[in-house]
């Protein structure tokens, strides 16, 4: 198994025996910070390799899965979960969305097996990030009037992990290759060593996640488990369809399959307070989180392989 | 000392809000504020500081009564309900009055 | 505004007792607590929060007098002989009384 | 419970004057002093601790009222003028008389 | 001389002369998380390479070790520190345990001159750390009822040093030298870096215990100085007896001629609050650890050799 | 243009924006330490490799250099910005002081066009950091009594800044090339990467400093843009005179031409409390900065090569 999702069972452990292992919010910030700007600025390499006209029409559709895959876990949620409106909206938004850190993981497997995935992933990644938040505070909210729509969208467009995943992208994209090179030591041979850390770190707080599991019921496991295997269905159907390679398709059903615990939880938490915010936490980073890095990659991967022949 | 009385409001609240608060206390009058970082403990479970969202913030602020009961007011109405959040006041006594 | 009078005890200690500290507090009766990180210099010399063992951290309590009775109790019996720390008491205002 | 009433000085300033702060406090008879790191608001602008002159410390000193006197009156002297800094004084009761 | 040590006399230069240099808490306990995290990591997978079979009698008799070691410091430390009985315990438990800089800076000491060491080292490193520990709770409350030892036995054992060594050394066994490769440039092409960081910071403290020396009067200073010596002697011997290389051997020494500085003081101040944790701190940190660093380790390596040969 | 300027960029996007993106102050604390220590060590390293006997002369020019700038600088402030006597001199304490990011920027510009630098420039930074300092504060506060100099001596030559600088060139020096070899990985690969994540922070910064530009008047834009180069000529000319190469010639122009933001600040507000530190730091982080990385190292470089002939 990839060594690093140990770093993800140390971390579990120590919590789970209540460890005083703690990582200083400090060291957290830089730990995500590096993640989201790597992811970015490799992303961004790739895609100066590559000819950016072709990229439309793909970028349209997965832009289309990001705005349909919240309005399909909704109702899920209000019917199986009996969630009311704001809470069901809250995890459509999560989930709708996606988890870097998931990504990272995934990447991380297919270079284990040496499998080259399409440069535009990354770019999808960022794509995915922000349009399932947005119809998710639609549902929550509908038009209302009176809402700081202006305000809200700079909040969740200028969010840090936005700015940082753009940011990367762009620099990575304008530099391309050659001007990255010296970057490189630092942004991508570390970049395994980081996502250990980091991966250490989220063990740490989906132990905590675990406890918090019984107060929300079954359906927080039950979606948690679930959920995953169909979203990352459709996002290999669309991978497939837009003709990625295996890897990339694989990528794609991650992202589609896997709930989001920085960007979403951060923009729904100020876009819609009624919204339990530990409930979709506990979801995605106590359940989902651990059953996609166990179960769930190797299962889409192999997906992915069917779909393409 | 050149002194006079004015009310300690002290806020615990989740950090993601900061910025939003910070923004309405100005608004409602406040001629500043102090914040802290915090971690605790209170009805919505303990917050612990590790995760991004589980930072508690400590926002402090010196002013007269009549601004005081204007955020009280306020974030009853704003914040209370769903926030992890608890407010209270004291009495300080303070220099510089020109500047509360 | 519907507010009343409650204790605000703060404890400024040794970050080592940190946990245990907190879970007596919870045991004491109080529904919750705020840790801030400190550095600072009393009777035990500067403890300027470099290194792990030299770090302070600062607890408040806002509960109600038989409480912070109960708590200062506490702290005396067990703590204040081979600790670093201090403890004082404020009377504060709070808002949302079910809470505290 | 043994306790006498003491004075609770707070000091919001600019972390650049820390260590110089201290010694003062110190030299002025305060037992101790607490420290915490800080960011705020006030008639000098936004201090968001980012950049290591924007930064803000919390100081708090548990002293007699005659200290607290002086140490006011050398703040306004010293500091008020060219630093960034308010500071308030509130009335805590302590424990363990002996250390303040 | 390594380099490295030069990181911890410009913290004591630093230190001294009160400059305003200082380390924030956070970046401390990202280098300490390394460093141990590291040491687990590299000895993981040293340990991956060779047979586990044969390690049992070893293991056995370095524990012997760490149970003993305490129980001749404490008689001294009462004698001749005329210490009351918590103080002595805690002096124990410090000596008894192991100082991980120190076995670090003697690591890359034998690096330096290309010096192998057995791969068990970075294991007994563990062993030791614990035994010490529990022996001086022993010595200073005795086997009281009242004492909640369960919960003591959790904190000494779940601490997070013990948590980190042991997580890095089960991750490293698990993974191999091949499962690791991807994470090399992080943990170990950083490591010399990451201590020399944490020895500044160890300068700048370390400068600091000097000012309470004399709050501690001669004993301290004595100790300091004189113990790493004979302690380090019974580590050579055992290793020399176990059969360890020249430089296991010299590590052996280092580790019992070392105080913990991590470990031991968290422990021993919940578990022991009546005993001054500046005492053993001044004296491992202020004195026995420059004492092995400049004197110490080049002296055990020459025992060692002499021993072998 | 060299990636890690466009790092630069991305900070001053997202402050301009008012994105929520934010280094917490142990990172900056972290990044900075690194790269004083890493500026510090490379120089050691180079002038290791050289004879100190001829330096020298080039040392006291050098200083002198240091001396003269601010008193230039001074009456400039005086006059054209009407500035009272505290912040012209705390304008020229900054200005004639150097800026380190700056000469990291100028580093790596020489770099990534392989052109040599003369090893004696990163002494050159160190020995220009503080004689402005000293002039600035005489400035302000002429020779009164009662002032304590030997405090704020102390207080200037072990700040921070100064001492990770001189212990960097003296660590540096004292290992040499192959003493620092194992340290490479840490300190000199991730250089670039550090240097990049620490522009990103300034960007931020210099964002927030564009801000309070008009509640500074005209004066402060005006000096921040066109000071540079005549301060910059100076330094060629000195480099030049003194037989530096172009490179080295660039790199004393760059830090004649660029004002401190680290350590001068410090200074000033302890020393000069009734100097506004936010004016010259609008003027060398806001202003002067950026014109330097964008316009000013170029410029420079072209001078340094026009006046080799
Ligand atoms: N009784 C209390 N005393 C001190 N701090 C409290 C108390 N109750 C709550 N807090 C703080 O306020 C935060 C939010 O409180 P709550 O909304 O009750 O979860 C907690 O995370 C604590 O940091
Ligand atoms: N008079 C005081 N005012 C404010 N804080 C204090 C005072 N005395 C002690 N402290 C804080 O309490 C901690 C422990 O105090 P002590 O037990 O006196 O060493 C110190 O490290 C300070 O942070
Ligand atoms: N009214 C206030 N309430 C709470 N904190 C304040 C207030 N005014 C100023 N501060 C704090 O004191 C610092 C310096 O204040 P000033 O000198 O007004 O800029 C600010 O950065 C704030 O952190
Ligand atoms: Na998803
Ligand atoms: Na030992
Ligand atoms: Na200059």
């Amino acid at each position: 198994m990839d060594p690093v999702v140990w770093f993800f069972l140390l971390g579990v452990v120590a919590g789970v025996a209540r460890s005083d292992l703690k990582f200083p919010a400090a060291i957290y910030d830089l730990l995500s910070m590096l993640l989201l700007l790597t992811i970015g600025l490799k992303g961004g390499v790739e895609l100066a390799k590559t000819p950016l006209a072709g990229l439309l029409p793909q970028v349209l559709i997965v832009l289309a899965m990001g705005l349909l895959l919240p309005l399909l876990i909704f109702p899920v949620a209000r019917l199986f979960g009996r969630l009311d409106r704001a809470n069901a909206a809250s995890v459509a938004a999560h989930y709708g969305s996606v988890s870097v850190a998931t990504f990272a993981v995934g990447v991380s497997y297919l270079n284990e097996r040496n499998i080259s995935y399409d440069s535009q992933l990354p770019l999808f990644l960022v794509l995915l990030e922000v349009p399932a938040i947005v119809v998710g505070i639609l549902l929550a909210r509908g038009i209302k009037v009176g809402t700081q729509w202006g305000k809200l969208a700079h909040e969740i467009f200028f969010g840090k992990s936005i700015v940082l995943l753009v940011g990367g992208l762009a620099i990575g994209w304008l530099a391309g290759p050659v001007g990255i090179a010296p970057l490189e030591p630092f942004f991508f041979d570390l970049f395994k060593g980081v996502l250990a850390l980091f991966l250490l770190e989220m063990g740490l707080v989906a132990s905590s996640e675990f406890r918090s599991l019984r107060n929300h019921g079954w359906f927080v496991l039950g979606f948690g488990m679930l959920a995953p295997l169909p979203l990352a269905t459709i996002g290999a159907l669309v991978g497939w369809s837009i003709g990625l390679t295996p890897g990339g398709t694989t990528l794609l059903a991650v992202l589609a399959g896997s709930g989001s615990y920085i960007a979403a939880p951060a923009a729904m938490r100020i876009a819609v307070p009624a919204a339990n915010p530990s409930l979709p936490l506990t979801m995605s980073l106590g359940v989902t989180f651990p059953f996609n890095i166990f179960v769930g990659i190797p299962l889409y991967f192999s997906i992915a392989k069917w779909l393409q022949g | 000392m050149s002194s006079e009385k004015r009310k300690l409001i002290s806020i615990i609240t989740e950090a993601a809000i900061e910025v939003r608060l910070c923004e309405a206390l100005t608004a409602l009058g406040a001629r500043g504020y102090t914040v802290t970082d915090a971690r605790g403990s209170g009805s919505r479970g303990v917050r612990n500081a590790s995760w991004s969202s589980s930072r508690n913030i400590r926002v402090e602020i010196v002013c007269d009564e009549a601004i005081a009961a204007r955020i009280a007011e306020y974030l009853r109405e704003n914040y209370f309900e769903d926030y992890a959040m608890i407010m209270f006041e004291g009495d300080v006594k303070v220099l510089r009055l020109d500047k509360f």
